[in-house]
């Protein structure tokens, strides 16, 4: 798996992007480009359009202006599952898992759907993948719970295995919606670890919403803020957390 | 839609020795159908009805497991059933083969133009679509009288067995065991299939369709595999049943029916396979001793088992059993958390 | 001491009777009805009948000493249900002889099924004609007329009372029935009076709960007369929606099942409509009505449901009738205590029977040939309800097709002599 | 004034609270913490009658809860907010504010009084007053759940999750407000529960650290260095 | 097509409309509420006109005048709504609201099989007719076409009425708010102390009585017989689903379409009648899967 952008085309690419929803703007014109092996942190106001932009992004929100171009090809047209195929995968807010199905379960049905549904009498028990899946459960550290029924586990496992079931697709762009909130904060930074190293391991370039300026100064290698509907500053988490409006902002005086 | 019971990923391929039981019970339960001619002929035509009928239900059952549940799916039952009548009128002689691969076909081909409307919809929906396509068929069979024989229908006479023609009694006899081995090998198949990733994932449908959406597949696709297939066998029940009656009445597609078709999978145990066939096979002899017995109340009765069993044991028939036998699920205790922690 | 007595000749015969290994303690009837469903306006009444009918036998010794036992089958309760039912009682209930059925679609289904199981079968109110003309049967009869005799009756009493209208519409419900009545009935009409247009045709749903848009479709059509042969709730709503926004003063109306409604419909069936009863069965039958069995039939019937009786208590007056009349013949012309099966069915061929009606008897396709009565109706202020006038009852044999042809080529072949041709007793009411 | 005694809860057959045995005084603010799944949306859930409880007792005012209906509670003196705010869309802001009152069937002065309160609480909420609830922000929206609960919460006034979702600048308005509650009436109770403890520092009286179904008094010291 | 039959077709398909709205109108409050498909409703309209049958006869044979019935038939219908409403909501759906969908349309499923043997247990299997009330009220004569004032008139006119009470009632009473609010979240309801068993209670009662009423008015122009309430039921079904589930306004126009479509189809092509409703609901919910007035559930993720 090699992700590699070639000729210096953004690995995601939006341009002038507008969607409103009622009286509120929830993007507002954005343009932003995402390069290739990075790990790009979005943070911002509650009600900027974080999860917005998410959202269409992976084609669940159709722009009333503006497209979305994955390695220049034009994909604002496409149904999320499209866009899936294409190798982006999303890990959400809330996680999003098959509650009836164990852990180990949502993975294998992840790594069926990657590779295709060919024999109807197999079981899914027996797919190949099954040692590749237990191994991302391994590193996600879920593998204890691995034949525990999804609606059994905590909200902060949950959050991993939906991270692990968007890994198990094999993207090149995973994006994720506050991969931590959930996740108790004395146990923030070593998800965080695990799963950049994670992301570094398979080569993949990611995108994440948070709002815990600690684990965006440590794990981002770039910082995108949002504010009202559009990209108000961009740069290294050493540029952004400093600067006085994004203190003012997001951040809040009584932390600075 | 949630359902009572979270299903194992296969009724019998978990080790230990409870599940053997159930094999050793389900392998009995075959045999004594088997043994229904010699031992109790009179009930044969009874439980050959309620064999095709399980196969219909067995149909329903499917969409139960992606937490859809049809009101109209007497509709591919129909419309095999009629494709086999007409068959025969204009084919006189054709083969048994002829008429189930012709009917089953039938239902397919419906299932899926069907299908590819209604699985843009979920829960009431879906259900109350159902139900429209098979009252507009109700109404066509009951209105184009010159063609469909209207409210009495069409005779589908005996059609030959592999070439040969038959009396009644060895046709009978043809149909039973043929019966018994559809359920069998339709049965086996079915749950192969719910333990196959694309049976998983059909059951998805039910839980996360965001996620199934992002994992790449498409949820109506996904339904629509799980939807044919459930029409299919639909239809395999609905040509079992004409040509065990020999006639074909727009009864077969009445709302009613549908309704009961789900009736029996809840009481033989939403979701459950052995439990579509033992379900049909108990709601028959109720339904026909009740009849009997009690003309005038037969559905006061069976309103009232159903209530019984919904109230007090919502893992149906196949939930009691389990009981008894001690194979105690582990989904059942998966269900009561899935239905609380929302 | 009537109980002693009885006692006492029980003993005294009981030992001979063992002797005739053959004789059953009961004999076991089998009986489809609707107990369920809308039908049922047909088959609970029907039901009623036959259990004062067995009564009545059991208690003057029963058949040859054995008393009789009916089984009923609900034929609401689905095909499933009746097949199986229907064959358990056979296979394994012991039934000697099955009267089904009500519905024409059950005894299409129930014939040939009989037929194979080889029990007698007494097709006691069914009225699709086709059954004998497609099929023929060894273990099959009809204890009744069908849609052709009950159909040219009306035909022709129309034509006799009304010589002189133009257009027809017609109402039928949208089943085999309505579809089948309608055919018979145009195309006798057709033949008998070419010059009558049919203006309207509708075939409402079976069971419509309104009328009302065919109402005004009628009103604004003005036939001369209208036709309908619903039955039950659909006609009672027909009749009361047309009668309560003037139509029946307009047109008039053939019902030729409506002697069915006549207590339902009250004072809703004015004067001047004509009224058929599917045979010669009317509780004031000016035949029979002074006849003592049939007076003390009608109070034990009306005592016992608070009704008077309606058709299907004629045609299961006929079944029974024929039951009996067949085992009588048979044990007398073979000179046993109790026949065996193939003598039953032998003493069926050209039997004669007399239910609450005329006389009948069966021909050699196993049909019934039964008299047709029909009558105009009048609200004479004797009944809270409309009763006949100008009653015709019409002798049965010519309103049918000779045998071995088919019904709707044989009228095509008739002309307005037909009506003419017919045996025809006219009473004033 | 709120008392556990020996409560048990469960979700299906998962055990989430396990003999739990506190109290909670008048006028305290108690800061309920611990991770998610801890228990403490249970332990809410439970006091309103949402979730059945097994075994134990819960006291208010020295008076059992297990007799009151759910929907009683609230007329004790009882104001819930719950985490997802869940408010009702098809009313204006104010609608939903007014709600309880109607509910309680409180009469036109009482509640005239209780609506003008919230408001000298939550400013704010008077200028959104017609606004459809549904077309509120997710942190005004938390905003106009506080308001809603404060209309019956006279005595005790539980909030989860206040904080949740909340960007920083907004949580210190929420903040506010609930300082300005408790100025304008300290005789309430509150109970705040919280995932990150960081946020209610310097404001709650007391500390209870929930943890597997089971409480222990706890302080709300930072546990670690984030920025 | 003439503007003569146009308009007597229009008049038919209203008159027929207006019977059918009030029959959906209970169906879709109590689905717009509890989330509920009630299968049992078609009982309740049928037993609705049992009991004004019934009473209206005893009544009216005690030498009342026919216009007596009128309340009889409020009677009858609430007679169904305390009487059959109450204890069906408060003896099985209550224990049931937690459970599927599935199991909760059973549950009325039965509930309607086994009311269907109780009517024929009580009344018997013969049709009744009642119509004094009917006859009381006279016709009316539009293009030398006769009407009952009753199904031409009075009909619309309740139906009209009750669209509009209920729509009031819903708004601006405290009741109404209080039914609104337990209709979008029950438990956060409950959280602000809206009882919401008895919100279910009363607006399950008061569906009730609407298939009460629905029936009490429709008896005076039908034959009361067993069987009557499961057509009417798939009737209303496809009326409250073409609306849009829970839409009380959309199930008016809905009724509308689906009466005129059928009267249109009587005076033009009357063999495709029957077909007319299933054929508007396809055709809807193709177009517009969440019916006619219904708004698309957003998923949010």
């Amino acid at each position: 798996m090699s992700a590699t952008s070639t000729s210096g085309t953004p690995l995601l690419e939006t341009r002038d992007l507008v969607i409103r929803f009622g009286g509120v703007t929830a993007a507002d014109n954005v343009s932003m480009q995402i390069e290739a092996w990075r790990n790009l942190a979005i943070i911002g106001p509650n009600g900027a359009g974080k999860t917005t932009f998410l959202n269409i992004c992976t084609g669940w929100l159709k722009p009333q202006q503006g497209k979305v171009f994955l390695e220049g090809e034009d994909i604002s047209a496409l149904p999320p599952r499209k866009i899936v195929r294409r190798g982006v995968a999303r890990a959400f807010q809330i996680p999003q898992l098959f509650t009836e199905h164990t852990a180990l379960e949502n993975l294998l049905i992840s790594a069926a759907a990657r590779e295709g549904l060919r024999n109807p009498l197999q079981s899914l028990h027996r797919i190949r993948q099954r040692d590749e899946m237990m191994h991302l459960l391994d590193l996600v550290n879920c593998a204890d719970v691995a034949d525990r029924v999804v609606v059994e586990l905590s909200e902060g496992q949950r959050k991993l295995i939906d991270i692990a079931v968007a890994l198990a697709l094999k993207p090149r762009l995973l994006l994720m919606d506050e991969p931590t909130s959930g996740v108790a904060s004395s146990q923030k930074h070593e998800v965080m670890e695990i799963l950049v190293g994670a992301l570094a391991e398979a080569g993949v370039t990611s995108v994440f919403v948070e709002h815990d300026m600690g684990i965006v100064s440590r794990y981002a290698d770039e910082v995108a803020v949002w504010n009202a509907g559009n990209v108000q500053l961009r740069g290294t988490p050493e540029e952004i957390l400093e600067h006085p409006d994004v203190i003012r902002d997001v951040i809040g005086e009584e932390v600075a | 839609m949630r359902d009572t019971t979270r299903h194992p990923t296969s009724d019998s391929a978990k080790p230990g020795a409870m599940p053997s039981i159930r094999a050793i019970l389900t392998l009995l339960g075959i045999l004594l159908l088997a043994a229904v001619p010699f031992i109790a002929p009179s009930m044969q035509l009874l439980i050959n009805l309620a064999l095709a009928k399980g196969l219909a239900v067995l149909g329903v059952t499917v969409l139960l497991r992606a937490g859809q549940v049809s009101f109209g799916h007497a509709l591919f039952f129909g419309i095999s059933a009629y494709v086999g009548a007409f068959l025969m009128a204009s084919l006189p002689g054709a083969d048994l083969i002829l008429v189930l691969v012709a009917g089953v076909g039938g239902a397919v081909v419906s299932g899926l133009l069907v299908g590819l409307f209604v699985v843009r919809y979920r829960g009431i929906f879906f259900g109350m679509l159902n139900l429209a396509f098979s009252m507009i068929f109700w109404s066509i069979l009951e209105k184009f009288y010159h063609v469909t024989g209207g409210a009495d229908g069409i005779r589908l006479a005996r059609p030959s067995v592999l070439g040969m023609a038959m009396e009644r009694a060895g046709f009978e006899a043809v149909i039973f065991y043929l019966s018994i081995v559809l359920m069998v090998v339709l049965g086996w198949f079915t749950l192969r299939w719910f333990a196959s990733p694309v049976g998983q994932i059909f059951q998805t449908i039910k839980t996360n369709e965001t996620r199934l959406e992002y994992l790449g597949l498409s949820p109506r696709r996904v339904l629509l595999s799980g939807y044919v297939l459930s029409a299919a066998l639909c239809g395999v029940g609905g040509s079992l049943m004409a040509l065990t009656q020999g006639v074909v009445t727009p009864e077969y597609v009445w709302w009613v029916r549908s309704a009961e078709m789900v009736f029996i999978a809840v009481l033989g145990g939403a979701g459950s396979v052995r439990g579509a066939f033992i379900g049909a096979l108990i709601y028959e002899v109720v339904r026909i001793y009740a009849s009997a017995f009690a003309g005038d109340i037969w559905q006061l009765l069976l309103g009232s088992f159903l209530l019984v069993i919904i109230l007090f044991a919502p893992g149906g028939i196949m939930g009691i059993a389990d009981t008894l036998i001690g194979h105690r699920k582990k989904s059942g205790q998966r269900a009561a958390t899935a239905e609380e922690a929302k | 001491m009537k109980n002693l007595l009885t006692t006492t000749m029980l003993c005294a015969v009981l030992p001979f009777a063992a002797l005739a290994a053959d004789k059953p303690e009961t004999l076991k009837i089998g009986m489809t009805t609707f107990l369920t469903g809308p039908a049922s306006v047909f088959g609970v009444p029907a039901r009623d009948a036959m259990n004062i009918l067995v009564e009545n036998i059991n208690s003057q010794g029963g058949v040859n000493g054995v008393p009789i036992e009916v089984t009923y089958i609900d034929e609401g309760a689905g095909a499933e249900a009746l097949t199986s039912e229907f064959r358990r009682l056979v296979q394994s209930g012991g039934a000697e002889v099955m009267l089904a059925s009500i519905s024409s679609g059950n005894c299409q289904t129930l014939a040939p099924l009989a037929e194979d199981l080889k029990v007698p079968n007494l097709m006691w109110d069914c009225g699709t004609q086709r059954i004998f003309e497609e099929n023929s049967y060894d273990y099959v009869f009809r204890t009744q007329g069908n849609a052709t005799s009950e159909m040219l009756a009306a035909v022709t009493y129309l034509l006799k009372t009304n010589p002189d209208f133009k257009t027809i519409a017609v109402v039928n419900q949208d089943y085999a029935w309505g579809r089948d009545s309608w055919d018979i009935f145009r195309t006798a009409l057709q033949v008998m009076k070419p010059d009558v247009e049919v203006v309207g045709e509708f075939f409402p749903k079976f069971g419509a709960p309104d009328f009302s848009t065919e109402i005004s479709r009628l009103q604004a059509l003005r036939p001369d007369v209208i036709l309908s042969t619903s039955w039950g709730a659909d006609l009672d709503t027909f009749v009361q929606q047309a009668f309560q926004r003037g139509l029946m003063n307009t047109s008039t109306f053939v019902l030729p099942l409506a002697e069915s409604s006549l207590e339902r419909l009250g004072s809703s069936l004015p004067a001047g409509h004509i009224v058929g009863a599917r045979g010669d069965h009317y509780f004031l039958h000016p035949e029979r009505r002074d006849d003592a069995d049939f007076k003390s039939f009608m109070a034990q019937y009306t005592e016992a449901t608070g009704d008077i009786p309606v058709y299907p208590v004629f045609h299961a007056s006929q079944a029974i009738a024929a039951l009996t009349a067949a085992y009588d013949k048979a044990i007398a012309e073979n000179g046993v205590d109790w026949p065996s099966k193939e003598q039953l069915v032998a003493a069926f061929e050209g039997l004669e029977f007399q239910g609450l009606g005329r006389s009948l008897h069966l021909r050699e396709d196993n049909q019934g040939v039964e008299s047709q009565l029909m009558g105009t109706s009048v609200q004479s202020g004797d009944y809270p309800f409309a009763t006949l006038e100008n009653i015709m009852i019409f002798d049965g044999e010519a309103l049918l097709p000779p045998l071995g042809e088919v019904s709707l080529d044989w009228i095509k072949g008739l002309d307005a002599g037909f009506a003419d041709s017919l045996t025809i007793s006219t009473y004033e009411n | 004034m709120l008392e556990f005694r020996d409560v048990s809860a469960s979700i299906g057959i998962i055990g989430i609270l396990r003999n739990l045995t506190f109290r909670v005084e008048t006028a305290e603010t108690l800061a309920l913490i611990g991770r998610n799944g801890a228990g403490k949306t249970t332990l809410l859930r439970t006091i309103m009658g949402f979730t059945r409880m097994q075994a134990g007792e819960i006291l208010f005012e020295g008076k059992s809860l297990g007799p009151v209906a759910p929907p009683k509670r609230p007329g004790l003196g009882i104001g819930y907010s719950p985490e997802d705010r869940r408010l009702f869309s098809a009313f204006t802001v104010e609608e939903n504010i007014l709600l309880p009152a109607d509910a309680a069937r409180l009469g036109p002065v009482e509640t005239r009084r209780r609506l003008d309160r919230v408001y000298d609480i939550l400013p704010e909420l008077r200028e959104m007053a017609n606004r459809p609830a549904g077309n509120v922000s997710g942190g005004q929206g938390k905003m106009v759940a506080l308001a809603r609960a404060l209309m019956l919460g006279t005595k005790l006034v539980m909030l989860d999750e206040p904080f949740q979702g909340l960007a920083p600048a907004l949580a210190m308005r929420y903040a506010d407000a609930l300082r300005a509650l408790r100025d304008s009436d300290r005789s309430i109770t509150l109970v705040i529960t919280e995932s990150n403890p960081s946020l209610l520092r310097g404001f709650a009286s007391r500390t209870l650290v929930i943890e597997r179904g089971e409480v222990s008094e706890g302080s709300l010291d930072p546990e670690r260095k984030t920025a | 097509m003439n503007l003569t039959i146009f308009l007597l077709a229009l008049f038919d398909g209203i008159s027929y409309a207006a019977l059918v709205f009030i029959v959906a109108l209970g169906l879709t409050l109590i689905f717009g509420v509890m989330r509920i498909l009630n299968v049992a409703h078609g009982s309740l309209y049928a037993i609705g006109a049992y009991v004004t049958v019934s009473l209206s006869g005893y009544f009216l044979a005690l030498g009342f005048a026919p216009v007596f019935a009128f309340p009889l038939m409020i009677v009858s219908a609430a007679l169904v709504g305390v009487a059959l409403g109450g204890p069906i909501e408060w003896l099985l759906l209550r224990r049931i609201y937690d459970k599927p969908e599935v199991l909760q349309l059973l549950v009325t499923f039965a509930v309607f099989m086994i009311l269907e043997d109780v009517q024929r247990l009580v009344w018997g299997s013969q049709p009744y007719f009642e119509a004094r009330v009917l006859q009381a009220l006279g016709n009316v004569t539009v293009f030398g076409v006769t009407y009952t004032v009753y199904q031409l008139i009075l009909l619309p006119l309740v139906a009209t009425g009750l669209l509009l009470g209920l729509r009031f009632f819903l708004r601006r009473t405290v009741i109404g708010k209080l039914i609104l609010a337990t209709t979008e979240d029950r438990e956060a309801a409950q959280s602000i102390g809206i009882d919401a068993d008895r919100v279910f209670l009363f607006t399950f009662m008061v569906g009730a009585v609407l298939a009460g009423l629905g029936g009490a008015l429709a008896s005076p122009t039908t034959s009361i017989l067993p069987g009557m309430g499961a057509d009417m039921i798939v009737l209303s079904f496809a009326v409250v689903a073409t609306a849009g589930l829970g839409q009380i306004g959309g199930a008016a126009v809905a009724a509308l379409m689906i009466g005129l479509g059928r009267s249109f189809a009587v005076y033009v092509w009357p063999e495709v009648a029957v077909l007319v409703p299933y054929l508007i609901m396809v055709l809807v919910l193709l177009v517009r899967p969440e019916g006619l007035f219904g708004s698309p559930v957003a998923r949010k993720i």
